[in-house]
Order: structure tokens, then sequence, then C-alpha cells
């Protein structure tokens, strides 16, 4: 097998095995790592594919693998703006859950004093008042 | 040639057996130390396919700075992680979502073993304009000359993905400094590598980033080593990020993907072309916009790992 | 002679499933950052050793990225796994 | 001359492979974290070391050679200051799996 259609194959499973870590697994940041993997095995399949254009004393063709150094940074690109997505989720919400329905939060209304004030806006209003005392941020939802 | 297809083989499995481990691990944590690790060996990949350039974009974004950004992203969603682990869905599904995605690596398998004979390639075309570049490496050449239009849109794009992550600032916080605050320790061995690395650290990058006109390196690979630099050095707490809301910032943000633009549409009335470069200049030229894109670069990727603004300016 | 230096690449690489093992089995994240840096070393040996069998020196500008970076993902690990300093008594402690 | 020289690389090459599966093995067999970073710094240090030194009379130039002795240079210093901070975090029993 040449060394091209081994890494093609490895870029098609690289791709399988992302796409079920995107479908299966509940955590965002996990998904996230998951569709890095998908995109990786594109990367390498047009990489393998680049290989295989290999002419004019080049070792591949040399389009494919400029377009390859764009798609790269761009992904990174990508991951940190999905990234600081979720961590504003997490800011807002105190949690970075997927369901449409919270029922872990809905069952425990009741009975956690905690979920019951975040839900009246209570946590909001001291919040505010602790960022207005001691004049920092940012670290206010740890001291809850 | 045979040792050669042996040790791809090898590399390949290693590389699928990693992959599998960041899809498999039970923790967030150990995950994200095996996809670093899965980033180092998959730049040597790409040496094994030939494309040295994009090795070096592997090496230096794939496991250096997305490491960083998801190992700071897990650490604060670490208190998440159980109530979240309890939404796994069922084997049914997973079994399910299991046959989904082997169809559709074997479909792609399919097609990866069905790719026309000979291989339709660019490789001559790129070969045969490269003299006129002034240009020895063919990537740089086909980023910056015959593709310019992408290499531009994404120095864009990479500076709308930083408004991006800027934008996701609470209204309290607008205009602060990014990400939390790292405590410094200025005797700690990690002061002591923030102080000793960046240096050559600056050096490899700067060279990574002179070569790239006739060797494998550029902008991009250079931009994000110098990134890394700063990044540890704030990591380290010896200097800390500056405020989003800094004139100076935003000006060196915008100023290498403007500089483009403009020596762009310049070429409209010397060369008749936008995007083209006049006889004789056009090595010089490329320089010019590689030197004006290296600030941009490196404040943006560095930038995009710290994320959104989370501490008020200071006054 | 080349084939001697490919045959201790792939030597080197195969080590490199040894280290993987570790971080499959950790048990602790200090394990799997051990391994995670031995993968960073074994990889830049492989680099190196190609690099001169096939006559392409430019691999030795990834080693060069390689292990400059070496240390990179791991800081952020170890800064992420220790609690910050307690440098004021305002800071609550971490559960 | 070239006939040593050869020598020279096979020994120097096969001793840094050696170091290089010494560590690792050492590093999926010894008991406890603390022992395991012992096996790794044996890999780092010596094994790319010899390497290195293999390779030398092989680079192509004052550049390349110089560029394969900062490789190990900076691979040695990243190597012994994560061993450090990584114990720390080991000897404090690190996060459970």
């Amino acid at each position: 097998m040449s060394g091209p259609t081994l890494f093609g194959l490895c870029a098609a499973v690289l791709i399988g095995l992302g796409l079920y870590g995107v479908i299966t697994n509940p955590q965002p940041l996990r998904k996230i790592l998951a569709f890095n993997l998908i995109g990786n095995g594109a990367f390498l399949l047009f990489g393998a594919i680049a290989r295989r254009g290999a002419a004019a004393g080049f070792g591949g063709d040399p389009v494919p693998q400029g377009l390859l150094i764009t798609g790269i940074v761009v992904a990174f690109s990508a991951t940190a703006l999905a990234i600081a997505l979720l961590l504003r989720l997490f800011d807002e919400s105190g949690s970075t859950t997927l369901a449409a329905d919270q029922p872990a939060i809905a069952e425990a209304d009741d009975r956690d004093p905690y979920q019951s004030a975040e839900k009246l806006g209570v946590l909001d209003e001291l919040r505010a008042r602790s960022e207005s005392i001691e004049g920092t941020n940012g670290k206010t939802s740890e001291i809850f | 040639m045979t040792v050669t297809s042996a040790l791809a083989m090898v590399l390949a499995l290693i590389l699928l057996a990693i992959a599998a481990y960041t899809v498999a691990a039970r923790r967030t944590f150990a995950a994200i130390e095996g996809f670093v690790a899965y980033g180092l060996l998959l730049s040597i990949a790409w040496v094994a396919l030939s494309s040295i350039d994009v090795a070096l974009t592997e090496a230096a974004i794939g496991s250096g700075l997305t490491g960083v950004l998801l190992i700071g992203a897990a650490a604060r969603l670490r208190t998440t992680e159980a109530a979240l682990s309890a939404e796994r869905p069922g084997a049914p599904l997973r079994w399910l979502a299991a046959a989904a995605s082997a169809a559709v690596a074997g479909g792609i398998a399919v097609a990866v073993l069905s790719l026309p004979d000979p291989a339709p390639t660019l490789a001559p075309a790129a070969a045969e304009h490269l003299a006129s570049t002034g240009l020895g490496n063919p990537v740089t050449a086909v980023l910056i000359a015959y593709r310019a239009l992408d290499t531009l849109l994404e120095s864009i794009v990479v500076v709308f993905a930083l408004i991006g992550v800027w934008s996701l600032t609470p209204d309290r916080t607008w205009g602060g400094r990014p990400g939390p605050e790292h405590a410094a320790d200025p005797n700690g061995i990690l002061a002591y590598l923030a102080r000793l690395l960046p240096p050559i650290g600056i050096t490899v990058g700067l060279y990574i980033f002179w070569v790239g006109a006739d060797l494998p390196g550029g902008k991009f690979q250079g931009a994000t080593i110098l990134a890394a630099m700063w990044l540890l050095v704030m990591m380290a707490g010896l200097t800390d990020a500056p405020p989003i809301s800094r004139t100076w910032l935003r000006i060196l943000l915008v100023a290498g993907p403007l500089l483009f633009i403009a020596i762009g549409f310049a070429g409209a009335l010397t060369a008749g072309a936008v995007l083209a470069y006049p006889e004789g200049y056009a090595k010089l030229l490329i320089k010019v916009i590689e030197a004006a894109l290296m600030p941009t670069l490196t404040l943006t990727l560095a930038l995009l790992v710290a994320g959104a603004s989370e501490r008020t300016a200071p006054p | 002679m080349n084939d001697f230096l490919l045959a201790a690449a792939g030597f080197v690489l195969a080590t490199i499933a040894l280290g993987l093992a570790r971080i499959v089995r950790g048990p602790t994240d200090a394990d799997r950052m051990m391994s995670v840096q031995l993968i960073g070393s074994n990889g830049v040996a492989v680099l190196l050793l190609a690099g001169a069998a096939e006559g392409t020196p430019a691999a030795g500008d990834v080693a060069l990225a390689l292990a400059l970076l070496a240390a990179f993902a791991s800081v952020a690990f170890v800064k992420s796994a220790t609690p910050p300093i307690p440098d004021s008594d305002k800071e609550p402690e971490r559960a | 001359m070239s006939f040593f020289l050869d020598i020279f690389i096979v020994v120097t090459v096969s001793a840094g492979a050696f170091f290089f599966l010494a560590g690792s093995v050492g590093l999926l067999r010894f008991p406890d974290a603390l022992s395991r970073l012992h096996a790794l710094t044996k890999a780092d240090n010596l094994g790319l070391g010899l390497i290195v030194l293999g390779l030398l009379p092989r680079a192509g130039g004052l550049l390349a050679a110089l560029k394969l002795v900062v490789v190990w240079l900076l691979i040695l210093l990243a190597s012994a200051t994560v061993s450090q901070m990584v114990a720390r975090v080991a000897r404090r029993g690190g996060s459970p799996s």
C-alpha cells in the first residue's frame, strides 16, 4: 500500500471516530475536540491527495498544501470562537448542557435553594451588589 | 521503500489509537492530554506526506495553541463534567451513531481507493510560474501570489474570529483584559522557563518566517511560534494581556490586512489586475505583505487563546 | 546507512506506542503529562532520524518547532492542575 | 575513515534508540509517578543526546549541525522544567483518573 493511500484510509477512520464523538459525547467541549478530529481527518485526506499530485520536483501538489495551511489556521480560529461561546454559556447559566429540557434542574428546583435563587434572579442582584462593594468582578461567581 | 511504508503504517496505527482514546476517554482532561500527543504525531504524519510547510503549521497550532486553548477551557468547565456525563445517550443510540460513523468512514475509504490515476496535479503549473514571483518555496507562492485572495480573506477571517470572541464579553468587563489573571511566582521554575525560552523562540519564529520565501516556513508558522512565546510569558504571570480597548492594539490588528488590501488594489494600477504584482517587484512586495501580516497574526492568534475580556480595564 | 537510520526511526516510533499505553492507563494526569513529554522527545528523534535518512533537512525545522513548544502544553496543564498561589485571604480555597 | 564514521553513527544512534526504549519501558513498568519521571528523563537527555551526536557528522553544514544541537538543548530545557513541575503535581497526588 502506498503512503498516500494509507494516510487517506487513516483520514477516513479519523473522520468516522470524530463523527461518533460528536454525536455521542454529551459534553460540548468533547464535541469540539471530536469536531477537531473530523477536521484533521479532512485535512489529512486533502494532504494525501496533495501527495499523490507530486510532480515537477515537488514532494506534493503545492496548491492543496497552501490551502491546507489556510484551513488549519481557520479551524483553530473557529475552535477558539466555539470555546469562547461555551465559556460564556457557562458563565451565564452555570452549566454547559445542550439538552433542550433540563430535567435535573427542573426537578431540583423546589429543593435546592441555589437553583431557586438563580431562577428568581436573586443571585444576579447579589452579584451586582458584591461587585459594587468589592470593586472586583469575574471572580464573584466563584464566591457563590 | 519497504522500510518507509512500514514506518508509515506504524505511524498511522498509533495516530488512530490515540484518536480513538481522545474520543473514548472518560475524563475530559485525559482526552485533551491525548489530543496534544495526537497533534505531535500528526505533524510527523505531515512530514511523511512530504508537506513540511503543513507539518510546521500543525506542530505550532495543532498541539501547541489548540492544546493550551482546550486545557484552559477544560480547567474552567471541570465542575460541569459530572452532571453532563449523566446525559450520555443510551446503548441503542450509541450503536446507531457507531454504524452511521462507520458508514461515513467506509464511504470515504472507498473514495480514497478509487481516486483517479494518474492524479491530477497543479504542481507543473506552479513550478512554471515560480520564477516570476522570485520565490523558491512553491507553497508560499501559492499562498501569497497564485491564491493571494484566499490568504487575504483568511487574514481577515482570523481577525473576525477575534472580534467574535471579544463580542462575547459581558457588558460589565467590556474593554478589560482578556482571560483570568495568572498568579506569578517570580522565583519559580515557570518564570525561569518564561525568561529563558522566549528569546530563543523569537529567534526561531523569525527564522521560520524569513526562510519561508525559499524553504518550508512562512508567516503563519512564524507568527504562531511568536504567539506561543507571548502566551508563555503571560502564563508565567510576567506580563499581562493588554486591555482589548487599547487603540494601538486595534490598529495593529487591522494593519496587516489593510496593507495587503492596499497593495492588492495598487496592483490593479501597476500590474493590470487586483492582487497582481508588478514585474520585478513581486518578491519585495510579497515580503512586505508577509512582514506586515506577522504582527497582526501574532497578536490575533495569542488573543484568540486568551479569550474574551474578563477583568475591568485599569483606569 | 540510510536504511539503518530509517529503521532506527521506526524503532523509536514503536516505543511511542509504549508511551501511549501510559496515557491510556494513567492513572493520574501527571503520568499522562509525562507520556506527552516522552512522545514529544520521541517524535523529535523520529523527525531528525527520518530527515537525515531521506535527505530532507527541512524536517529538522519541524523538529525545532516541536522542541520549542514541547513544554508549552505541559505548562498549561500544570497551571490548571495547581490551585492558584494563595497570596491573599480573600481568595477562597478551591474544593 | 568513512568506515569508522559509519561505525560511530551506528553505535551512537543504536545507543540512543536503546535509551528511548529503556525510558518508554520504564515509564510503563515503574510503580509510581516519581520513579516513572526518572525513566522519562533518561530518554530525553541521553536518548536524544546520543542520536543528535550520531547525526552530527551527517549534518549538511554548520547551520544544520547547530540546529541539531539547539533541538537537543531545547528538549533538555523543556524536560527539566516540565519534570520539576510534574513532580510537584505528582507529589500532591495529582488528580485521580
